[in-house]
């Protein structure tokens, strides 16, 4: 059969061979999965989660296994911003895939500052880390709030010279609200959802399984609360989305699509299954030779209601 | 990478310990001592792999055994395949066990399902004596006793309530064991406590030893950073990942948590 | 063995033998799973979902699969509250159980006509549905603020003669914010989670699954999430608290009465196991017996952290 | 009431439709034309029970067969059971066909995987006079012909596509078979659409009828109010459920969806 199916998709800015992008903190900088296939085949990777200096991350136990599911609560343990870009970027940039820099902070300045710096590293996009329920001070604390997010976001926009992502969290009342938020201090594009905050005890020993106590919650068991909200908020916002949570294949992705995402990230099913991401995009682009579908474009919030 | 291989033999060690052969001829291969695979159990409930160390290697044939203790979901499912089932194993992975020519005299000292891969170490190592001592809650869980009489020149087991060779903790045995005649390095693998108690020993008798850690894992390859364990760095502490960076550590370097 | 072991819990004057109760809208009103055990086993039951006037519900599908849980969009189809009176309590008085009388409502003043009435009526206490996501007025609309919570629990409070019960949704930023307004209004008790809003869509037709879109996400998969708000919320507040979400068996019923819960309630996972609830009961009591544990109040709150 | 029972075998009936038995006396005592299984389909991704209805009751030997199609993943997982595997079924439950005396004449109409439930009422249905109208998609979805054949006093199959009997919908074949003799009462099972067509025409003839329906389940027995299909009242409408409503209701009363 002649293929003559287009993946790719544009992104604000941001142009992707195809809709599948490995998630931040689930894919490290990438060296670990090269060994199970060639990281040009993706669309972009997210890399784990970067703060300025370098990050010890939280106690042991980090992971838990939750009925379809995980708890992790890594905590950002990474090596840093600069080590990033003197380390790791070089490896990245030998595979012809986006690199899309997750960056956190405790602070505006901080986040500011990571966005200054990463504007002059040979980075493709910038996701803002708003969400991550791992950590006590900056993200959630600023994520949870549309205030909050609008003060970041405005901020950092005004510094940010590569198209700006940002990732909300799924803890909160009323997720368009957010991404509104976002969107009107000049988010380009918004990333959802970051882990459910949750918790896991072992009947036993009576006590919490993971190390931090609390958690954030992904895989499988998210996907319905995932795709709700990405349902919701590419209905009230028009900058793109880029949907995940517990995105497993490629059924998965077009469900993604068809509520509203530009793109997904897939992230936990690659624990268990390490070309996930592979099979993902084989996934899709079976399904869109089968439907007679010749481009993402035709599939993205195509939702017959 | 073929993740698909299958279940040769399964055989019963106790009540809830099994013995699995799996063929897999790439990684009998390339797999070492000390190092583990990463399986997939299935079952409605085990979303994650479980992993498991290398016990034995049959290069010749292409297989290798797991040994496996029933504690939770993953491996009451996993003690449901049967001989012949297709199975899903990523590995082998992590560093394994230094195996130093250097080492003449080595002791390894094994707990509970701890033994395992000091089997496939001790038939390894190149060192010229052996003393092997193995610790277990009772005469009913001991497993393994014949092969490790096999590929060592001393063995000695001992059970905490007595009803099976020496009463007491295999850690006392150590230590009384390296008071008759020191030996170049000792190996030692189970529950966090005896691990800590017998890099205690070892350390006070300036013999190097190395440890084989457990911590619950999300990728086994590096990726996730789940796996972390705390180790001493010079005059700091830092987290390393006992699936990549492990999971045998120098004794020394691992600071135990209570 | 002989058995003193006490499974007997107080939750604000309300007795029950034992701390399962069956979840509201998963149980009917008892009828279906009488005749797979004796009702005079449970804690409680607490039943469905009702209203002032009878009403059919949402159009079907009604429910989806999702990985380890199930969405519903049943939205309140029940007989209304005179009915429930006339022909349900008759039955369910048949069985030594308390009977926990579910009620929701469009406005407050449906919420106190609801009070008014099932003060009257033969029931052993009311559970305030203030977070039933399958309805378009009422309810989440109260239930997601705490001023909505305020404004609501105050005004039933004075009307009702029963213990008075709570239920809080899961669905919001901060949960014990809305458990402290709910506590200072005058609720007796307080019951989470309700369902987590979500969606689940057929990539075969492009259609959502269910007819009516978003539904509630209920089943193991969002144990971890209501065990943590479980944890949250019985530290925040004085009165008691009945746990639920994903409990299975007796493992579970321990793991939420360590993070707080007096007592707790089983919903889906009795339409895969018609046996859920009486398992649960003697998972407990089986746990307690392995554990030397003598009264269930001993593992209320008994986390070790 | 003992949910754990035993397959028995396992038949193929074409490329994704099996047929199997299980062992379940009380079932198979109490089981009625019409009624259903709630199955627990195991593997890791299917979480509800899946509903089945009875296909073939054999009460001497206490067994009862179901026809199956792979459609997702509890079917899927289901055809991975075995002979003699233990199987998790709850039931009989729903209304089952109406088997009345009266109707000397009958005629039933099946779709696709709803020819299974028409097996058995044909068995049991104390009519002289068995005309049975069924149809597929094309030749190789056709199933179970003979069975049919043996308790039938006519049988016509048709396809989609004529590669198999009459070519076209059941539908037609009923309107003409209507148009050369009447029967007192017309069994209808298949997709929606067909149902609809089948119910219009006998409304049409003013012959009554019967539909079994389908609908996603939570409970399966009435609880949780999960599976409504939309009911005609006589100035109003409502929803009744299938699982304890129905499945079987008269066609008059239903109205279906676009
Ligand atoms: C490097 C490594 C090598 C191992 N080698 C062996 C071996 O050779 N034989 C063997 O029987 N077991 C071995 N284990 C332990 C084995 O992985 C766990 O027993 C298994 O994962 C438990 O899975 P489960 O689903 O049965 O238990 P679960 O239901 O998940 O939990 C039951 C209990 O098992 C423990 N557990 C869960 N996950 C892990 C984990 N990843 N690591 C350690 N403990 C865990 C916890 O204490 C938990 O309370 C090894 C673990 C590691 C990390
Ligand atoms: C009363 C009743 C009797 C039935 N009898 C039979 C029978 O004798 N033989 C047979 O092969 N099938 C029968 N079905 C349909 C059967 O239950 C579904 O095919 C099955 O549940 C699909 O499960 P799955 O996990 O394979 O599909 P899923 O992966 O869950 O979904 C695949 C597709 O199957 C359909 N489906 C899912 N759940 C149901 C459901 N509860 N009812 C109807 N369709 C559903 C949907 O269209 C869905 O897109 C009956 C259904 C009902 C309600
Ligand atoms: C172990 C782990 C670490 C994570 N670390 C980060 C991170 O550093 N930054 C971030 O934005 N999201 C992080 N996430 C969230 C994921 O990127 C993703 O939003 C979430 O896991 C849902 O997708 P999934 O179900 O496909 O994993 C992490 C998730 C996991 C499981
Ligand atoms: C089919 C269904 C119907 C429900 N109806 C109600 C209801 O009427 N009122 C209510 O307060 N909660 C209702 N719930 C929520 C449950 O009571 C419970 O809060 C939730 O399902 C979580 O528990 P579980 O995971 O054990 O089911 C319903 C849940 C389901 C699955
Ligand atoms: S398990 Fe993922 S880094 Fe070790
Ligand atoms: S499936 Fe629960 S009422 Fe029918």
């Amino acid at each position: 059969m002649e293929n003559k199916i287009d993946l790719a998709v544009n992104i604000a800015g941001l142009s992707l061979k195809n809709p599948v992008i490995a998630a931040s903190g689930t894919f490290g900088f990438g060296r670990e999965y090269s060994a199970f296939f060639d990281l040009s085949r993706l669309g972009g990777i997210a890399v784990k989660g970067l703060t300025l200096l370098p990050r010890k991350g939280n106690p042991p136990p980090r992971i838990a296994e939750t009925p379809a599911g995980i708890l992790n609560s890594v905590g950002l343990q990474n090596p840093g911003v600069h080590a990033f870009i003197d380390d790791e970027i070089p490896f990245l940039r030998r595979y012809d895939t986006a690199i899309i820099a997750n960056a956190s902070g405790n602070t505006v300045e901080d986040y500011e500052e990571m966005v200054r710096i990463l504007s002059e590293a040979d980075v493709d996009a910038i996701e803002l880390n708003l969400s991550c329920p791992n950590v006590k001070e900056g993200c959630m604390a600023f994520g949870s709030t549309a205030s909050g997010i609008a003060r970041v976001v405005s901020r950092v926009r005004k510094l940010c010279k590569k198209p700006l992502i940002v990732k909300l969290t799924p803890n909160v009342t009323d997720i368009c609200e957010l991404a509104c938020a976002a969107e009107a201090a000049g988010a380009d594009a918004l990333s959802l959802i970051n882990t459910l905050l949750g918790m896991a005890i072992d009947a036993k020993t009576r006590r919490p399984i993971l190390g931090n106590v609390m958690g954030g919650l992904s895989g499988p068991a998210v996907k319905p609360v995932a795709l709700r909200m990405v349902y919701q908020v590419s209905k009230a916002v028009k900058i793109p989305v880029i949907g995940m949570g517990g995105i497993s294949n490629g059924t998965d992705v077009v469900e993604f699509l068809l509520a509203g995402a530009s793109a997904v990230m897939v992230g936990t099913a690659g624990f268990v299954n390490p070309y996930a991401w592979v099979q993902a995009i084989e996934g899709l682009e079976q399904y869109m030779v089968e439907n007679n579908c010749w481009s993402v474009s035709e599939l993205i919030g195509g939702l017959i209601l | 990478m073929n993740l698909i291989h299958r279940v040769r033999a399964i055989k019963q060690l106790n009540e809830d310990t099994f013995l699995m052969t799996i063929e897999a001829p790439e990684i009998a291969d390339t797999g070492k001592p000390g190092q583990f695979v990463n399986v997939k159990c299935g079952g409605p409930h085990a979303y994650l792999r479980r992993p498991f160390s290398l016990c034995r290697i049959d290069r010749e044939r292409g297989t290798f055994d797991i040994g496996v203790q029933i504690r939770g979901r993953g491996t009451e499912a996993l003690s449901r395949f049967c001989e012949n089932d297709p199975i899903d194993i990523m590995g082998p992975f992590g560093n394994g066990f230094s195996l130093n020519r250097e080492d003449r005299r080595i002791a390894v000292v094994g707990g509970g399902i701890g033994v395992f891969p000091l089997l496939q170490l001790l038939r390894e190592h190149p060192a010229s004596e052996k003393l092997t001592l193995l610790g277990f809650r009772n005469r009913n869980q001991v497993v393994l006793e014949e092969s490790f009489q096999n590929k060592s020149d001393e063995l000695v087991v001992a059970t905490d309530d007595g009803s099976y060779g020496a009463r007491g903790f295999v850690t006392s045995l150590l230590e009384s064991k390296l008071e008759e005649s020191p030996v170049d390095r000792v190996f030692i693998c189970g529950p966090a406590l005896m691990m800590k108690h017998a890099v205690e020993i070892c350390k006070a008798k300036s013999i190097p030893c190395e440890v084989s850690l457990e911590e619950r894992m999300g990728c086994g390859i590096g990726a996730c950073l789940g796996c972390a364990c705390k180790v001493r760095l010079s005059d700091d502490w830092d987290y390393a990942h006992v699936c990549k960076d492990g999971p045998v550590f120098s004794g020394e370097s691992i600071v135990f948590q209570e």
